[in-house]
């Protein structure tokens, strides 16, 4: 019961070993200290979930946002210069501050919760050359289920990670 | 690297921001609540007083008008507080020897007023003048509630600036003929009377709700 | 501990365990300190003794606490601004300048929104600025640039505390695996949320980062609108203007752009960044310094040019008083400090040369403060009714409070220096990566 | 308690709910009698008095809405010891206050409306001043009431019109 966990010092070896493992149709999460172009493509990555969120949040705000300055100027109406109770031109920047603001929210809040952050304790961190720190460093781990058959993958070094 | 967090250190940050959650909603419940409570509003709690003068018996019991103690009311922006006088008009004859009288007779003696403690209090920042909600028609028990049934006096309603613009905002249902302000139960109107004296009442005094919430008309 | 220790990168994550400048970090700390005493003393005479210990009064009834809030908050909008901008436009230079410049946006944006809560008489109250059930009944009055104020300046300090944290996570992931003390491998790993690097983790995390930046540019020009609206919506001659929401903008980002250079060659100096902050950082410092500079001077132009066209004999009096009434000071000041020095950052000498950069931005901060307090004192101390016109002097606690807030800026600033990465060390990185890439292609 | 009490002033005192100033029926450390309402010095004339001395010394033409008024003071005044019909058995007297004679006294009847006045100015017998109370032109309006009052009692149910002969039957059932 281990997932197996292949180490190379160079983002070229991984992209090409990702690249192999995306031909033989294998599932697998590769782990990196700073992003590479087309990798996250090469897991199986195709989503836009994020920015559906943050519109979705932004739409949240602006309604929101809007419908409160609509509603406490009808429970308080105060009459400035004859303007209207509701005079949505006055209304339309804290309407576009809050719709940011809860965009921002969701796109934060939906980037952890689609990466099921935060998750202080993984299986990855027991092993004991783990680190997000070293420029050299980078990782590719394969689920206990797609292990048998594996392709040539050419890694400076193989480890488990028990699960 | 070794792991830093023990297994269970991803369960007590979420632990902890539930319970945080859950503590924050609560102080609000709670901050909401108490705001509008009788610990902060002093709605019937009862004021030590000098004398344990009971409307009860005197304006619920004996009948007698708000107005025979509270003369300035119609006339002035304080209701008025009786002076010894008041009180020896008639406790120079009957209860003469009670003792929970003594401080009147004393007071009337020394020449010294008696010191009540004020129940119905405003901030100092807003207006108020009984005698134009008087005149027109606003009566006592709205704002002071049934005096008539207190024994010891209490803060009838919270006087909150909600309290006070809710009236503002729309009198109507709360007017009643100025000539009967002192009155005390008004059971027998109907909500739908209420309104429709109130209705009358308005246009006969040219009462405008659009400028009673004006700032300026509390704040001045 | 191969070749990495020669790394420049590789040092950035190394600083706070090894910190290169300990003594002068403990000087400068100490003075920030001394200042924050300064501030803390300041607010607690302001709170027992009321906003009567300062000079404000009719009609200057706004005077250096909101002198100081522009000027904090123009300040301010540099790093999320240069931080959001360059992210978009994919300039790669941006990795050795946005992290320290969004800490630079923070603290300035919280010093700014403290001017404004303490001017207000009865500062434990500024929650009444925002609209919650209350038994008073009434709610803010959001058709005032007050209340929009309000927004703007929360939001816009949640929002740069958002993109900041967001964009060091994965660096705080990095201080966590590179921490040896157990207390900072717990502290850099709480901030770190767990993150491990996964490939479908920084796609999320892009496509995060990337709206987070596009909305903060918007977010900008909404606080610079909101609060030169609040100058504009007012009957005050020199004030009621249309160009303030453009004139404050530009005014914010030049100021913003000066600070950055001081601290860019600060740090440069006193870590040794050469390596990562380049002649060619520099010079992009330089140049937008210049032209931010120039919108500033036409801003300037537009405001005497609208006033003497408008033949207002208000318009042309309050500018008469500007150049040449009690605080003709402020005025002159505010154009030599802003833009003659500026002129020698035509030549690229200068732009590439760190202590003249420095120097410039001082010049400009300072002459981007006298310009807020031209605008607004001159603006006011001359009022509709010659009855009514007064003067304005700061009081010593006016003065006391803008020094002590220095300190509220500066302790922060320097704890943001001394304990995390001040570059974005992973976006360096990948920087260098594509670089060779593109060198291999 | 007393420090907490100072305390709290102090609190109210900052959110400007106890403005430093003298209210009516405040206490005033300043004053030796500590009261801020000081009684006016000896021999100090209120404003307006000699508009009001004018109005109590000139009794004022009967008119309905002068006896309607004096109705109405009448009934918060006079009513708790005079009784709502005048006859004296009002609810004090009652609880052992000294009963003041009827109003239908052939000697009340016969006394002037100004002597109503001065009583009600200047009390008499057991009976305090209401110059406190009353003021000047509802004293008139009160006297007035009374003569209302004393012709009232002394009027036989059977000189009443129908319709009130009618409602007293009502009433005594």
């Amino acid at each position: 019961m281990a997932d197996l966990l292949l180490e190379y010092d160079d983002p070229d070896r991984l992209m090409a070993a990702a690249r192999r493992l995306r031909e033989a149709e294998r599932r697998f999460e590769a782990i990196t200290p700073y992003p590479l172009e087309g990798l996250a493509e090469l897991t199986g990555f195709a989503e836009a979930h994020v920015p559906k969120l943050a519109l979705a949040g932004g739409v949240l705000g602006a309604v929101l946002g809007f419908g409160g300055q609509v509603a406490t100027n009808l429970l308080y109406p105060i009459d400035v210069g004859g303007r209207p109770p509701v005079a949505w031109q006055g209304f339309a920047l804290v309407t576009a501050l809050i719709a940011i603001f809860t965009a921002m929210l969701f796109a934060l809040g939906g980037m952890l919760a689609l990466n099921r952050l935060p998750k202080l304790r993984h299986p990855v961190f027991d092993d004991p050359r783990m680190s997000l720190a070293e420029p050299d460093r980078f990782f590719l781990l394969i689920p206990e289920g797609e292990r048998e058959g594996l392709p040539e993958l050419d890694p400076r070094r193989a480890a488990e990670v028990p699960r | 690297m070794p792991q830093i967090f023990t297994p269970s250190a991803d369960t007590w940050p979420r632990v902890g921001v539930g319970l945080g959650i859950v503590a924050v909603t609560a102080a609000i419940l709670l901050g909401a609540g108490l705001v509008q409570s009788a610990y902060v509003t002093s709605v019937d709690w009862v004021v030590d007083q000098p004398v344990p003068f009971s409307h009860l018996h005197h304006a619920g019991e004996l009948g007698i008008d708000c107005r025979y103690c509270h003369a300035g009311v119609e006339s002035a922006p304080n209701a008025g507080l009786p002076a010894t006088e008041v009180c020896m008009t008639c406790h120079s004859q009957i209860w003469t020897g009670a003792p929970m009288l003594a401080p009147v007779r004393e007071s009337l003696a020394k020449g010294e007023p008696l010191r009540w403690n004020r129940v119905a209090r405003l901030p100092d920042y807003a207006y108020f003048d009984h005698s134009i909600h008087v005149s027109r028609g606003v009566p006592c028990v709205e704002c002071h509630g049934r005096v008539d049934e207190m024994p010891l006096m209490k803060r009838g309603e919270p006087f909150t600036m909600a309290f006070c613009l809710d009236c503002h905002r729309d009198p109507a249902p709360h007017l009643r003929p100025p000539d009967q302000v002192t009155r005390m139960d008004w059971s027998d109107w109907t909500a739908e009377r209420a309104a429709d004296y109130g209705r009358r009442a308005m246009e006969a005094h040219h009462i405008e709700p659009s400028r009673l919430d004006d700032c300026g008309v509390c704040h001045r | 501990m191969t070749d990495a220790a020669l790394d420049p990168i590789d040092r950035i994550t190394r600083i706070p365990g090894d910190f290169p400048a300990p003594r002068a970090w403990w000087i400068c700390f100490g003075v920030s300190l001394a200042l924050l005493l300064l501030f803390l003393v300041s607010v607690g005479v302001l709170l027992v003794f009321g906003v009567g210990v300062w000079g404000n009064n009719i009609p200057v009834n706004w005077g250096l606490a909101i002198v100081n809030y522009v000027w904090f908050l123009g300040i301010g909008h540099a790093g999320t601004l240069i931080s959001a901008l360059l992210l978009l436009t994919g300039t790669t230079r941006r990795n050795a300048l946005n992290r320290f410049a969004e800490a630079m946006t923070l603290f300035s944006v919280i010093c700014a929104g403290l001017f404004p809560v303490l001017h207000l008489g009865r500062p434990w109250l500024f929650y009444w600025m925002a609209p919650y059930p209350n038994t008073m009944t009434v709610w803010p009055q959001f058709k005032s640039p007050l209340a929009w104020d309000f927004f703007a300046v929360l939001i816009y300090l949640i929002g740069s505390i958002l993109f900041w944290y967001l964009g060091a996570i994965p660096d705080f992931a990095a201080m966590r695996d590179r921490s040896r003390s157990r207390f900072a491998q717990v502290a850099f790993g709480l901030a770190a949320l767990g993150w491990r690097g996964e490939a479908r983790h920084w796609a999320r995390w892009r496509q995060a980062y990337r709206l987070v930046a596009a909305l903060a540019v918007p977010l900008v020009f909404g606080v610079t609108a909101s609060y030169a609206l609040l100058f504009a919506a007012g009957p005050v001659p020199g004030w009621a203007s249309g160009i303030f929401p453009a004139y404050f903008f530009c005014g914010a980002i030049f100021s913003g752009f000066a600070v950055v250079a001081i601290i860019a060659v600060t740090l440069r100096h006193a870590l040794g960044l050469g390596a990562l902050v380049t002649r060619s950082h520099l010079n992009l410092i330089g140049q937008l310094l210049l032209a931010t500079g120039f919108m500033t001077g036409y801003g300037y132009a537009a405001d005497a040019f609208t006033a003497l066209w408008s033949g207002d004999a208000r318009e042309i009096a309050t500018l008469h008083d500007r150049w040449t009434g009690a605080y003709a000071w402020s005025y002159w000041g505010a154009v030599a400090l802003n833009f003659l020095p500026l002129q020698l950052l035509w030549f690229r000498r200068v732009r590439v040369s760190p202590v003249p950069l420095a120097l410039i931005g001082l010049s400009v901060t300072i002459g981007m403060w006298l310009e807020r307090y031209m605008l607004l004192v001159t603006g006011l101390y001359r009022d509709w009714l010659v009855s009514s016109w007064g003067i304005y002097h700061a009081s010593f606690w006016e003065w006391a409070l803008f020094a002590g807030m220095i300190g509220v800026f500066l302790a922060p600033f320097l704890l943001f220096v001394r304990f995390l990465p001040v570059m974005s060390v992973f976006e360096l990185r990948e920087a260098r990566h594509e670089k060779r890439e593109a060198g291999h292609g | 308690m007393r420090r907490a009490t100072l305390l709290l002033l102090a609190l109210a005192a900052c959110e400007m709910a106890d403005q430093p100033r003298y209210d009516a029926y405040e206490p005033a450390p300043l004053f030796p009698n500590g009261a801020s309402v000081q009684p006016p010095p000896e021999g100090a004339v209120a404003r307006g008095y000699p508009a009001r001395a004018a109005t109590l010394a000139t009794r004022p033409p009967l008119t309905p809405a002068l006896l309607d008024r004096g109705r109405e003071r009448y009934a918060i005044a006079c009513v708790p010891c005079h009784g709502i019909a005048g006859d004296g058995d009002g609810v004090v007297p009652s609880r052992g206050f000294p009963p003041p004679p009827s109003f239908a006294e052939p000697r009340l009847r016969a006394a002037p409306a100004a002597t109503i006045v001065d009583v009600i100015t200047h009390g008499h017998g057991v009976m305090y001043s209401y110059a406190d109370r009353v003021a000047p032109a509802d004293r008139w309006a009160i006297a007035a009431y009374v003569r209302a009052l004393q012709t009232s009692l002394g009027t036989p149910a059977a000189d009443l019109p129908e319709a009130d002969r009618a409602k007293l039957a009502e009433a005594g059932r």
